[in-house]
């Protein structure tokens, strides 16, 4: 007994070291680091559970053409470093493509994974410029890039407020590369609308908001727009409160869920407004599907509360989203698949739904955003309900802006 | 057996100040270097980038500060941000035309010149105060970086770093960027090595020590401290210009961070304040041994599925680094680097050891 | 109360109505004095009566509130403690002032510093600009080795080794700077008989072979009186009494100060 | 440009709460300086490791809130009164840069250690202490009722500090703190004094970790609160409890100020700015503080 434990223990250590050698037949590898420790805590566990969990799925049901899926899990703590090492480590193990899910491992590894010819997907974090395909041919947001849902809330705002001209937006943001990373489609915007724009940053980690909110309120916005996430949102809540703005003049970057609302109150949180571009809730069929098969087996990889949540939803659209390249890139170009046959299959996704998930997309080695839609949805008290249409605002306005980001960094800057 | 001291006989005080007056030790470290060179071409991307590459850099850069913490008694808390401001003027510097090594010299002389102004602020006061101006350092450095577009990178925050050339050649593959960290960490180790021997290291040793005795000795301590902050500014500076160039490839604020800044402290304590051996053992050490463990913990919970939360595996480095920062200072305060030399003694005169006291 | 100086020789050193206070406490109250060249003087006094902070006044550690000290007819009152060692002037401390965690070497080492220009480019061109120098310095401190009877404890690390020993580690680091004045605060303090007797042949041979001025701080009268010149006594930061030993310990207020003050 | 005073009000009235809550933060800091000459820079994870406590007693023992407070302060005091024991204690003797380290190390391993315990998967709850959200407005101008309350626990703590430093426990820390060997040689226990000034400074921590808990939520950005503790000590004077508070004083009014006025400008994070150079310009101008003794410092 004890020596079949030791095996297992000097195994183990071994295999850490060694990298798994589990052979299927071929397994597809996805490097899947994440950051479980630091600032994406908030939304790390859900993330990764959905990952994982559709992946099973798909694996239950044969794999992709037999190819079995293998996820290479690692934490990177948000550490520009710790991210490298894992990102090294299983592109030896053999990793086809990555997510990261943290905007400065992202911006890290970036620089490698093109040269590496490596499919990094960057689902909601790293570089928004990174929708320009020409430049970076191995990058996928695959989803509305942060200056997307920015137009779009603008959009939404032109269509709630009397005179957009006349309006007044409060912008505040957690004073670091995300939040700031909005501010020049925001900047251009409201030149081209006229509308009256004033930026409220919050310096990290963003507990601190009074001074903040005392200047929203007298500035007397139509609408508060806010890139921040999780806890931080209960505070502006609580803050807005003791300032006495209607809490339904937020308008929250994607990362808000029903969670972070719990601390809140359900109740008291009534009328504020999220950016998405997932479907979120158990009703679609898919997600239907994941529950009957894992969940009522006992084999999620986590609470079966999250499932359905924003988190856990983004993450499952884009692995949906990851999977379908892989079996294009699969059935075009045959196996084994390389990161190259990936990226090819990617970019031959045409109006793909994700089951019913999201706006469809189109990619194209121009456009790895593939449509950049959103919609507002408003909490009701119990669950988010859509205010609009998917929709891709000012799409012009935010290409310049991209082609601008992007051939600035393609002349090395 | 090993460090055989026998019939060796110094005939000159030459001989003596040597930097490894016992062969063995001399021959060893002939070993490592040899190995050192040639492991490029016996290891995969993955140990060269992700092991040895960034334990080269965070070695030179426990080095320098090892220069300032150990060697002049000063504590910094805020060396990351020095090694930030040598590697965003370097990166600038090359974008502006200037060649690689221009910029490299460039980037460590401004961290020097930055380095030695705050350390006038700083050199006034007691140890402690020193180490709460430096920290606050750390947070102005990084607020430039966040908030001055023109520094820091404008809304992605990031720069790319140009391709690094010596002499015209371009460096471009990662066994090039390796021996690029790995000789100017030679050149700072030499530089250590060296200071071990000479009238500047005894001086700043003096200073560190009893400052009034060494005054009276005609060592001027404020010079020394300044020329302590100084040099260690500018190496501080290079090495990273030498991350950014050969590990990142790009330059973000989060590179070079507070927790950073830990990071290296916890590197020179563990591994020995004052000792150059030390400081390859503690970066080594507090680089490595997260990886691993992190690793290692997490195979093991996959394993045996005991379900350790992996929000509870991933707070292993930062109770390692505060607890072998604790357990060092509690317990052997010199440092990984006497824990080696305790053995190294041991076998100096093996197997005579009941000669010793 | 002049008393005629050593004759011949010239002043080397002269302190003039020096005033020190603490708070409300004259430590030194218009203390004059002045040091011949070549000759061993004494300053002795009960325990506080101000022979340190004379010392500290000469060696630029506390400026004196008044009063002026010229060393080699150059003013040096409140000139920095550093500017005064490269002048020539190299002092011992009551309470050891050894560097721990270096070796008696380098320790001694440490005294040739005024004679040597370590810097940041010829420590790190070791073999090109710094190896000639060390070599020569070593070869010096040596020599003072042999003198001060260092041999054998040269490579220990400083704190290991006995008290009397620290004492002459730290005359031979005084020694190497090569001063032209040498002062020796309580050198023989807490010494038995025998290491007493050992001190002061080496100071005598320092002054003799080296022709150092040497300007002896003790607190006991009996070795002192024995290898000094002349000498000067203190009491509460005035000075008792000045001339030959002899003369001294004779002096009435000398007597009164070291039997009624204990008494 | 005219100044809108009820803004200026509004930001020094609140500026002056928030900086008495920095104060009892560096309350911590001042009473173990005053005690044994070391700067406790693990005083942040202390914040934070009392934030966690109370959390615990309160969410996961579900214990009201009147016993929850008393009680955390207990915990914390034998915590502190542990932490001087354990690892301190042993460092008597060593030079006061190690000591510093300890106590940095001290800081880094509570981060680690007392998020991984007490993990709340990602959430970072904040603490029920049953204010009312609402805030009260004196005409255009608005004053935060948490930092209101905040502002008021701090003034009363230091009110009873500095009583307690008159009393003969008081007199013992002073002469300690004066001179630990003299007090040695006259009976004292130097040992229970340090020991004791751990204690008070967990103690105090309990109350500023459920204070700043029940604002921004417990999790580890508690300890970022060293930073500015450190900033009103200095400027304080390390040793000064009345420093401590005053210097709170005003940094608060004078980072709420700058930031109300300078973050347009600027792009935000301008109260760091104004903490961080409080520190060097006061290192620089006046080493010892506003209310410090002058001999603490100078090399």
């Amino acid at each position: 007994m004890f020596k079949k434990q030791l095996l297992v223990l000097m195994s183990t250590v071994l295999l850490t070291f060694a990298g798994n050698v589990i052979a299927a037949k071929e397994p597809i590898k996805f490097g899947l680091t994440l950051d479980y420790t630091k600032a994406y805590v908030f939304a790390t566990p859900s993330f990764g559970q959905a990952i994982e969990d559709y992946v099973k799925y798909v694996n239950m049901k044969g794999g992709i053409d037999g190819h079995p899926i293998e996820l290479l899990n690692s934490d990177h703590g948000n550490e520009p470093q710790r991210g490298i090492e894992a990102y090294e480590r299983k592109k030896r193990e053999g990793a086809i493509a990555f997510e990261h899910l943290s905007t400065p491992v992202s911006k890290a590894v970036l620089p490698k994974a093109m040269n590496d010819k490596v499919v990094m997907m960057q689902m909601l974090t790293g570089r928004a410029d990174a929708a320009d395909g020409e430049v970076f041919p191995y990058i996928f947001p695959v989803s509305p890039t942060y200056w997307a849902m920015a137009a779009n809330i603008i959009q939404y705002i032109a269509d709630n407020v009397k005179d957009i001209k006349k309006a007044k937006v409060a912008f505040t943001y957690l004073d670091y590369p995300f939040g700031q990373e909005p501010i020049p489609i925001y900047k251009a915007l409201s030149e081209e609308l006229g509308f009256e724009l004033k930026l409220f940053p919050i310096s990290l980690p963003g507990t601190d908001q009074s001074g903040v909110w005392s200047n929203i309120r007298r500035f007397k916005p139509d609408y508060v727009i806010s890139w921040s996430f999780a806890q931080l949102h209960n505070i502006a809540m609580t803050e807005m409160k003791r300032n006495r703005i209607p809490v339904d003049k937020y308008i929250s970057v994607i990362w808000i869920s029903k969670n972070d609302l719990k601390s809140y109150g359900f109740e008291k949180a009534k009328g504020v407004k999220r950016v998405e571009g997932v479907v979120t809730g158990t009703d679609s069929p898919i997600v239907q599907d994941i529950l009957k098969t894992l969940y009522d087996a006992g084999k999620g990889s986590g609470p079966r509360e999250n499932v359905g949540l924003l988190y856990y939803m983004a993450a499952f659209t884009e692995m949906v989203t990851v999977v379908e390249g892989m079996r294009l890139g699969l059935e075009k170009y045959g196996a084994p698949l390389t990161s190259e046959k990936l990226k090819m299959g990617l970019e031959s996704l045409k109006d793909f739904d994700a089951k019913g998930l999201m706006a469809p997309i189109t990619i194209t080695p121009a456009d790895h955003q593939g449509g950049g839609k959103t919609r507002i949805a408003e909490w009701d008290g119990s669950e988010w309900v859509p205010q609009s249409d998917w929709n891709a605002a000012y799409s012009d306005l935010v290409w310049r802006v991209i082609k601008e980001h992007s051939a600035k960094y393609k002349s090395g800057q | 057996m090993f460090y055989r001291q026998a019939a060796i006989r110094h005939t000159s005080y030459d001989q003596t100040k040597k930097l490894y007056p016992i062969p063995f030790d001399k021959w060893l470290v002939v070993a490592v270097l040899l190995v050192a060179l040639l492991a490029p071409f016996a290891m995969s991307g993955l140990y060269l980038n992700s092991y040895l590459l960034p334990w080269v850099i965070w070695s030179t850069a426990a080095l320098s500060l090892n220069l300032l913490m150990g060697y002049a008694g000063q504590i910094h808390l805020g060396y990351a941000a020095v090694m930030a401001i040598g590697a965003y003027s370097s990166v600038h510097a090359m974008r502006l035309g200037a060649p690689f090594e221009f910029a490299l010299i460039l980037g460590g002389a401004t961290a020097m010149i930055i380095g030695v102004g705050f350390g006038f602020t700083a050199l006034r006061v007691k140890g402690l105060y020193l180490a709460i101006s430096t920290l606050a350092v750390q947070y102005l450095v990084d607020w430039v970086l966040t908030h001055v577009p023109a520094i820091g990178g404008g809304t992605q925050a990031t720069l790319q770093t140009p391709t690094p050339a010596l002499l015209g050649f371009e460096i471009t593959t990662d066994i090039g960027r390796y021996y690029l960290a790995l000789g100017w960490c030679a050149v700072v180790t030499i530089f250590m090595l060296n200071v071990k021997r000479t009238g500047l290291g005894r001086a700043l040793i003096a200073v560190r020590e009893k400052d009034y005795a060494a005054s009276v000795l005609g060592v001027n301590s404020y010079y020394y401290k300044l020329i302590a902050f100084a040099v260690s500014s500018f190496f501080g500076g290079v090495t990273g210009a030498i991350l950014a160039f050969t590990f990142f490839g790009a330059v973000t604020p989060e590179q070079y961070s507070i927790d950073i800044s830990i990071q290296i402290l916890a590197m020179v304590v563990v591994g020995g304040l004052g000792s150059v051996l030390g400081s390859f053992f503690g970066a080594g050490f507090i680089l490595l041994a997260p990886l691993f463990l992190n690793n290692m913990v997490t195979g093991l919970a996959e394993a045996y599925d005991f379900g350790v939360s992996r929000s509870v595996i991933s707070h292993i480095p930062l109770i390692l680094y505060g607890g072998l920062i604790m357990l060092f200072l509690l317990f052997e305060p010199l440092g990984l680097a006497k824990i080696y030399d305790n053995i190294r003694k041991y076998f100096l005169v093996w197997p005579f050891g009941f000669s010793r006291r | 109360m002049n008393i005629s100086e050593s004759a011949g020789s010239p002043k080397l050193l002269s302190c003039e109505q020096i005033d020190r206070s603490f708070g409300g406490l004259k430590a030194l109250n218009g203390v004059s004095l002045s040091v011949s060249q070549g000759e061993i003087f004494g300053l002795v006094g009960p325990n506080g009566s101000g022979k340190t902070t004379m010392v500290n006044a000469i060696t630029g550690f506390y400026a004196p509130d008044a009063g002026k000290v010229i060393f080699n007819h150059q003013d040096i009152t409140g000139i920095k403690p550093y500017l005064i060692a490269r002048l020539g002037i190299a002092r011992t401390f009551q309470n050891l002032a050894l560097f721990k965690g270096m070796s008696v070497l380098d320790n001694i080492l440490l005294g040739r510093h005024v004679h040597m220009k370590p810097g940041v480019l010829s420590t790190a061109l070791y073999w090109w600009m710094a190896r000639k120098e060390e070599v020569a310095n070593r070869q010096f401190v040596e020599e003072i080795i042999d003198f001060l009877q260092l041999q054998s404890a040269r490579d220990e690390p400083v704190e290991t080794i006995p008290i009397g020993l620290q004492k002459r580690v730290e005359l031979a680091r005084a020694l190497v700077a090569e001063p032209t004045f040498l002062i020796l605060d309580e050198p023989m303090a807490g010494m038995n008989q025998e290491e007493k007797e050992y001190m002061a042949r080496f100071i005598l041979d320092a002054r003799d072979e080296m022709g150092v001025t040497v300007f002896l701080i003790e607190h006991h009268m009996d070795v002192v009186t024995g290898i000094c010149d002349r000498m000067v006594a203190l009491s509460y930061g005035e000075m008792l009494a000045e001339g030959s030993p002899k003369e001294v310990i004779t002096h009435p207020r000398v007597i009164e100060a070291y039997l009624g003050g204990s008494h | 440009m005219d100044l809108d005073w009820w803004y200026i009000g509004e930001l020094v009235v609140n500026g002056a709460n928030a900086g008495l809550m920095y104060s009892l933060v560096a309350l911590g800091i001042v009473l173990i300086y005053k005690a044994s000459g070391v700067a406790n820079l693990a005083q942040g994870a202390l914040v934070m490791t009392g934030g966690y406590v109370v959390l615990a007693l309160a969410y996961d023992a579900g214990l009201p809130m009147w016993l929850v407070i008393p009680l955390s302060m207990v915990i914390l005091f034998f915590f502190g009164m542990g932490i001087e024991r354990i690892a301190l204690r042993r460092m008597a003797g060593q030079p006061l840069i190690m000591i510093i380290m300890l106590t940095l190390g001290l800081e880094i391993l509570l981060r680690g250690i007392v998020p991984a315990v007490w993990d709340r998967g990602g959430e970072s709850p904040i603490i029920p202490l049953t204010l009312p959200a609402d805030s009260i407005f004196i005409g255009d101008m608005l004053i935060n009722t948490s930092y209101l309350l905040g502002g008021v626990i701090a003034i009363f703590l230091v009110i009873l500090f500095v009583y307690f430093f008159r009393t003969r426990i008081g007199v013992v820390s002073r002469a300690v703190s004066d001179d630990p060997v003299a007090a040695w040689s006259v009976g004292i226990s130097v040992e229970r004094s340090i020991a004791l000034s751990w204690g008070l400074a967990a103690v105090v921590s309990a109350i500023a970790g459920a204070l700043w808990g029940s604002i921004q939520g417990v999790d580890w950005t508690l300890s970022l609160l060293l930073l500015k503790a450190v900033a009103v000590a200095i400027l304080g004077g390390l040793d000064s409890i009345i420093g401590a508070i005053l210097a709170g004083f005003m940094l608060g009014i004078a980072e709420n100020l700058a930031a109300g006025f300078l973050d347009d400008i600027v792009g935000g994070g301008t109260k760091e700015l104004v903490v961080a150079s409080v520190i060097l310009l006061t290192i620089l101008i006046r080493p010892h503080g506003m209310f410090g003794r002058e001999d603490i410092e100078r090399i």
